[in-house]
């Protein structure tokens, strides 16, 4: 059984995996010196849904929402809506993927094929996940430290660079977040696939969801803040990945003075716990739908799948954003809000017309 | 028993996988260590020309090399090109090694290219992420082909010579300061604010400078590099130039940290002051609808080197601290009125009115016409190691 | 008086057919006693078995006094079995050639019609030593030896409390080995004593020569670097563990004691960090840790540096290494592997040899190697200094096992280091800890302290609190997690 | 028409022992779900070896165009 602490854990990581590699200098183009309130509104809907997904998850105790969209539509329905979250955990992991291998490539190893990080990210993900939910649970407990000590310490030693002047003008348009709604759906709709770990959680683990999804959105909005500060608003909004370059400029006095490849390395590991949670979603609701006797083969298959997705997911970075901000919360939207209420509406009507049938 | 014979014959497959093919391996004996970047564009023809200053790993270990060995510790390598992105492909007709940029010390970019305006020198070097932009940038006054072919004694490089001595010259002379970077340059053409960088020249010759016995001269005014008055930038185009003593007055506004040394007028006479500053304070005031810039700067004051005067009273220290902080604040106006009339705004007045007063309605105009008032607080805090001076008759001050 | 003859006939039949069974060995004595009623007693046993001081004095003398077989303390003890002469021969033989071949004493006494087996068993031995592979500082020299009654004296002298639980079995079908478990009533876990019995009555094999044979069929995860059950020869380490409510298995003929459950931290803390002061201990103890992670780490760390991320290096330290590396053929990967073979074949072959000769040979032969390479320009000199410093920290982890699974994985980064730089450690560090993280040893989580958060453990692991700060009878976190069960 | 041999050479062979085993292990159920995602994992690599790679967000917004025309007719 995973605890209530290293579900709150595998939240926070999850949440916050890619983000941090990928929309932040979208998100400071968009608001420029006040980005750093984005995450803080995204996080509130993010928790909303997560009070959503609870909700739904305590119609049925101990059982995924795989399984109580079987309960709920009948079968054929459930296969079907099983299929589609299995496709839909398949494409995030492959978008997660294509966003590590375009991060590495552009910089610190430029020639080496994109697949080969994929198939290795797989490779160690599916020996995590055929050990069973409780090594991920223990996994990422084990990983955090090692994680959150060198990233704080790297922005603390960047500190130097502070100016405030770069985070002046504050508070012109703090709506700026409605304009760019994507931010909604990328990281905290995507939690969803957390809630497929619930049978093998503790009870009473719907706090550790909300709040882990809360300091995930209150942490991504600390490091907007600090990477604005630092970059400057101009800077960090052209350049791709400003984690990198904050990261390059790091240096502890004269004689460290270029560690960002070690840096970068252990912010991967990031990436790792949220390809680990969407590999162990997906072989979760393989496991639910078709009670599979063996594990490695399907394991074997998702890796195949997924890298295949990962190299089709998108063309290019600049054709992936075009498409995101469009179509992002919509496709998110739809399997982890429409689907759950659907789901919850129907377990309503249920309940009320057998309370009517026996009263009646 | 199928299963482990698979697994096996997987592990096999991977570690022969892995054996044969690694992408971005490069041995250490295959890197050009590239030191020092000389950027130069032919305003006429259009034609870029990089140097490259590439360290020799196997010559000695001093700038010189070894006595009697005849290695250079350094190469430079010229390409012309006509689009930035050719250089890395022209390079390789002439190195043998792959160009390996991230331990790059110093930038220099000829007079004339930044009179063009350097955008997109930048935009290539921000777009290599094995490039750092956290490095510093000298403008060349004179040919930067001399520069880029000079040694430097003392140090190994002569890009670790000029970095060294930009950070002397920031802690001890306040005439360089911390935002000389190439990454400084692009933040503050982005927000539309002014900086100045050093300028490096070549010292007199006493011969053809790449020969090898001009360097065992013991003269070592000659034949090296020299840094000298700094260089206007506005929006990645110089317009200008400072002389070494505008240059302190502009680190101070700038509100770099650091000690200078200052001929202060006291009681019909000359004391030489060695001031630290604290860094300055920017607040933006409206009198009768006119902004006022009230710029608030706090000096320490020490009589380290002051031999012509030794204050013994109270009074003598405040009449000391009031004369400082009246000569700073007379030299500081005469310098802003200076620049003001040629348009430039190294205080940053249009950039603190961005930030304070977004709404205005014509910041230029504004900017323009803002009243500065300086708010100067000198504190008497250090002092020599004599209590009283000598006072025979045999002085000159 | 056919009688007598006829019994004569039985005693001598009876060694006859030991003799035969046996294939007259050179050490089976065969000694017909005559009482003072001038009655012979025929005495039989295997003099290289048997303590020789007991048989001659006690046994010869009190039969020909006739006093023997009356005196009450010496009959019905387990020390003395009886069997009537007339039993059944086949019994009678079969029982006779197990008695002396586990080195009883056979007494064939016609007057009284029965046969007596004596236990005289008195193997020779080494006495008790200090133990080479774990010396101490400070702390008892004792260490086990090969009789198991030795061992069992060893660890009763330090622990004289009732609670102690023997409890013997005999494993292997040739060897008919004596395997011991011990462990405290009341402290140890009873699943975790069920769970050990179950898995040692499980085995089946022919022999148990070392207790490394039982330790492969009851670990939890064959394929795997790490060990998960403690191997010992220090008596105050396996009481201080047995204390922690651990079971202990001792093995006849073998000084190395198995202790399980084990888990990861465990094998950074030897027994002297028992016996130094706190703070020395906690200090020595972190030293272990990073001596791991530098064994482990150093080679593929270099190999990566130099060969995928050179920025990490410092500008001057670059300059050298690139100037050392001027003329060197191989590339940094197949040098460290290299480096490596060479030093295993010369640390495996200092083992071997005799012990003065051993020490010389590789230290020597390690340096003058290394020397002579790097004057041939075949190895570039940084090398053999992160070699021989991983080399050194290797042997600092107190579980000597430990120290070899070290190797395994050492091997393992470099490979990954080669093929993909500081990624491929990645991949390789999270694969370690998804293994480490999915061990069990004996129901118990292989990360106890850190994977299950159990913070009260924290005093024993990465810190060694002084005993003052210390609840007694509080167990740790591993074993109480198996109380619950 | 890039790296042909890595799809025939490499995984076919991998997809097809892997069904095999698992038939001769007479796991049906397996079979088909293993085969159903792994031949589609394999058809995606095959529009990538044919040069015609099949981008999956463009096809998601299609779907989401077409769902969108479907719903406001």
């Amino acid at each position: 059984m995973i605890s209530r602490g290293q579900f709150y854990f595998l939240t926070v990581n999850f949440t916050l995996g890619t983000t941090l590699f990928v929309t932040i200098n979208n998100m400071i183009e968009e608001a420029g010196p006040d980005a750093w309130m984005m995450p803080l509104w995204a996080g509130l809907g993010g928790m909303l849904a997560a009070l959503l997904w609870i909700a739904l998850l305590r119609c049925a105790p101990g059982r995924s929402p795989v399984e109580i969209a079987r309960d709920a539509w009948g079968p054929i329905a459930g296969l079907i809506v099983g299929i589609l979250y299995l496709l839909v955990f398949c494409t995030i992991a492959a978008w997660v993927l294509r966003n590590l291998s375009d991060f590495m490539n552009v910089t610190i190893m430029p020639k080496t094929p994109p697949t080969i990080f994929h198939i290795m990210f797989l490779l160690v993900g599916a020996y995590a996940v055929a050990q069973g939910s409780e090594t991920v649970g223990r996994m990422n407990a084990v990983i955090t430290p090692f994680l959150f000590f060198p990233f704080w310490l790297s922005l603390a030693l960047a500190a130097e660079e502070w100016k405030w002047e770069r985070l002046e003008p504050a508070f012109r348009d703090p709506w700026a977040f409605f304009q760019y709604p994507s931010l909604l759906a990328f990281p905290f709709l995507e939690a969803f696939a957390l809630t497929m770990f619930w049978p093998k959680v503790r009870p009473g683990a719907a706090g550790a969801l909300v709040s882990g999804i809360a300091s995930a959105a209150v942490s991504l909005s600390l490091v907007l803040f600090m990477v604005t500060g630092l970059l400057g608003p101009e800077r960090a909004a052209r350049i791709n990945f400003p984690i990198y370059t904050i990261v390059q400029e790091v240096s502890i006095g004269r004689v460290l003075v270029i560690i960002h490849s070690v840096l970068t390395v252990t912010l991967i590991t990031l990436i790792f716990v949220k390809l680990l949670v969407l590999l162990y979603a997906a072989f979760e609701t393989i496991d639910r739908l078709f009670r599979p006797t063996v594990r490695w083969p399907h394991l074997l298959a998702l890796a195949i799948l997924i890298s295949a997705g990962a190299r089709t997911v998108y063309e290019n970075p600049v054709q992936n954003r075009l498409l995101i901000d469009r179509y992002l919360l919509i496709y998110d939207g739809f399997y982890s809000v429409l689907i759950p209420a659907l789901l919850l509406v129907t377990i309503w009507i249920r309940r009320s017309l057998a309370g009517r049938a026996r009263k009646g | 028993m199928f299963r482990r014979k698979a697994a096996a014959a997987v592990a096999l497959a991977l570690s022969a996988a892995l054996l044969s093919s690694c992408w971005d391996k490069t041995e250490l004996n295959e890197l050009a260590l590239v030191s020092m970047i000389g950027l130069d564009r032919d305003p006429e023809s259009g034609i870029y020309t990089i140097r490259l200053q590439v360290i020799n790993p196997t010559s000695g270990s001093t700038a010189r090399g070894t006595p009697g060995g005849e290695q250079s510790p350094v190469y430079t390598y010229e390409a012309n090109v006509r689009t930035l992105a050719e250089a890395d492909l022209k390079f390789y007709h002439l190195i043998p090694r792959k160009l390996f940029l991230h331990h790059a010390k110093a930038v220099l970019i000829s007079g004339r290219a930044a009179r063009q305006g350097m955008r997109d020198f930048i935009n290539f070097s921000e777009l290599q992420p094995s490039a750092r932009t956290s490095v510093p940038l000298f403008v060349v006054d004179g040919s930067i082909g001399e520069v880029m072919r000079t040694y430097t004694p003392l140090e190994r490089t002569p890009a670790e010579s000029l970095s060294s001595r930009i950070e002397l010259l920031a802690d001890y002379a306040l005439q360089s300061g911390r935002d000389v970077e190439v990454r400084d340059v692009i933040e503050r053409s982005e927000r539309d604010e002014w900086i100045v960088l050093p300028m490096v020249a070549v010292t007199p010759k006493t011969g053809n400078l790449d020969s090898r016995d001009v360097d065992a001269s013991i003269d070592a005014n000659r034949n090296q590099l020299r840094l000298n008055g700094g260089a206007v930038i506005r929006n990645y185009r110089m317009v200008g130039r400072l002389d070494d003593n505008e240059l302190v007055l502009y680190h101070l506004l700038n509100g770099d940290k650091g000690t200078f040394v200052r001929r202060v007028p006291f009681r019909n006479g000359h004391v030489t002051a060695v001031l630290l500053s604290r860094g300055t304070k920017r607040r933006l005031d409206w009198e009768n609808g006119r902004p006022v810039v009230r710029i608030r700067l706090s000096l320490e004051l020490s009589t380290l080197a002051m031999n012509e005067y030794h204050p013994r009273t109270l009074e003598d220290i405040r009449a000391l601290e009031k004369a400082v902080s009246e000569s700073i604040t007379d030299e500081l106006d005469a310098f802003l009125d200076k620049t003001r009339a040629k348009g430039w705004d190294l205080a940053g007045i249009r950039s603190l009115l961005g930030r304070k007063a977004p709404k205005l309605p014509n910041p230029d105009r504004a900017a323009a016409d803002a009243k500065i008032r300086f708010e100067i607080k000198t504190l008497f805090t250090g002092m020599g190691n004599l209590s009283r001076l000598y006072e025979g008759s045999g002085g000159t001050s | 008086m056919g009688r007598p003859s006829h019994n004569r006939s039985i005693g001598a039949a009876l060694a006859e057919h030991i003799q035969t069974a046996l294939g007259s060995p050179p050490d089976l004595i065969c000694r017909s006693v005559t009482t003072e009623e001038n009655r012979s007693v025929l005495i039989i046993y295997l003099n290289s078995l048997v303590d020789r001081k007991t048989v001659d004095e006690f046994i010869v003398k009190s039969v020909r006094q006739n006093a023997f077989a009356e005196s009450p303390a010496v009959s019905g003890s387990r020390y003395l079995r009886e069997l009537p002469l007339a039993s059944p021969g086949e019994t009678l033989r079969e029982e006779a050639v197990r008695a002396a071949v586990s080195g009883q004493c056979v007494l064939v006494d016609e007057g009284r019609e029965r046969v007596c087996f004596i236990d005289t068993y008195e193997a020779p031995g080494r006495g008790v030593e200090e133990p080479n592979a774990e010396p101490t500082i400070r702390g008892s020299y004792e260490g086990f030896t090969e009789n198991i009654r030795v061992n069992i004296g060893l660890i009763r002298k330090r622990l004289l409390n009732p609670a102690l639980r023997l409890e013997e079995m005999r494993i292997g079908s040739r060897t008919g080995t004596c395997v011991v478990i011990a462990w405290l009533e009341g402290l140890a876990p009873e699943a975790l004593v069920r769970e050990a019995k179950r898995r040692l009555a499980a085995i089946r094999t022919d022999s148990v020569l070392e207790s490394s044979y039982l330790e492969e069929y009851i670990q939890d995860r064959i394929l795997s670097p790490f060990p998960t059950i403690l191997n010992t020869e220090r008596p105050d380490k396996t009481v201080a563990h047995l204390l922690e409510g651990k079971v202990a298995i001792l093995t006849d003929g073998t000084p190395y004691v198995l202790i399980a459950p084990l888990t990861f931290f465990d094998l950074f803390s030897s027994s002297e960090d028992y016996f130094q002061r706190a703070d020395i201990a906690t200090f020595i103890r972190w030293l272990r840790l990073i001596s791991f992670f530098v064994a482990v780490f150093a080679p593929s760390l270099f190999v990566a540096a130099t060969t995928f991320h050179q920025e990490l290096i410092p500008t001057e330290l670059l300059i050298s290494l690139s100037a050392q590396r001027e003329g060197v053929p191989l590339p940094a990967f197949f040098e460290v592997m290299l480096m490596e073979i060479v030093f295993e074949i010369i640390r495996e072959a200092g083992l071997r040899m005799p012990r003065a000769v051993g020490q010389a040979l590789s230290i020597v032969g390690a340096i003058v190697l290394g020397q002579a390479a790097v004057e041939a320009g075949l190895i570039s000199a940084a090398v053999v200094i992160v070699v021989a410093v991983t080399g050194i920290t290797n042997f600092v982890v107190p579980v000597y096992s430990f120290g070899m699974s070290q190797r395994l994985l050492r091997f393992t980064f470099i490979l990954l280091a080669g093929f993909l730089g500081l990624f491929g450690i990645l991949c390789g560090a999270l694969l370690l800890v998804a293994h480490l993280v999915s061990l069990k040893s004996f129901g118990v989580p292989y990360m106890t302290p850190m994977a299950p958060l159990t913070k009260s453990d924290w005093r024993d692991t990465l810190v060694r609190a002084p005993r003052p700060w210390r609840d007694p009878n509080r167990l740790p976190a591993s074993v109480r997690l198996l109380k619950r069960k | 028409m890039t790296h042909m041999w890595l799809l025939y050479l490499v995984l076919a062979p991998v997809i097809v022992l892997q069904a095999a085993w698992l038939l001769y292990a007479k796991k049906y159920r397996d079979t088909a779900v293993f085969l159903a995602i792994s031949l589609s994992g394999f058809a995606l690599w095959g529009s990538v070896a044919y040069g015609r790679p099949i981008i999956l967000n463009a096809w998601i917004g299609r779907i989401i165009e077409a769902a969108k025309s479907l719903v406001s007719f």
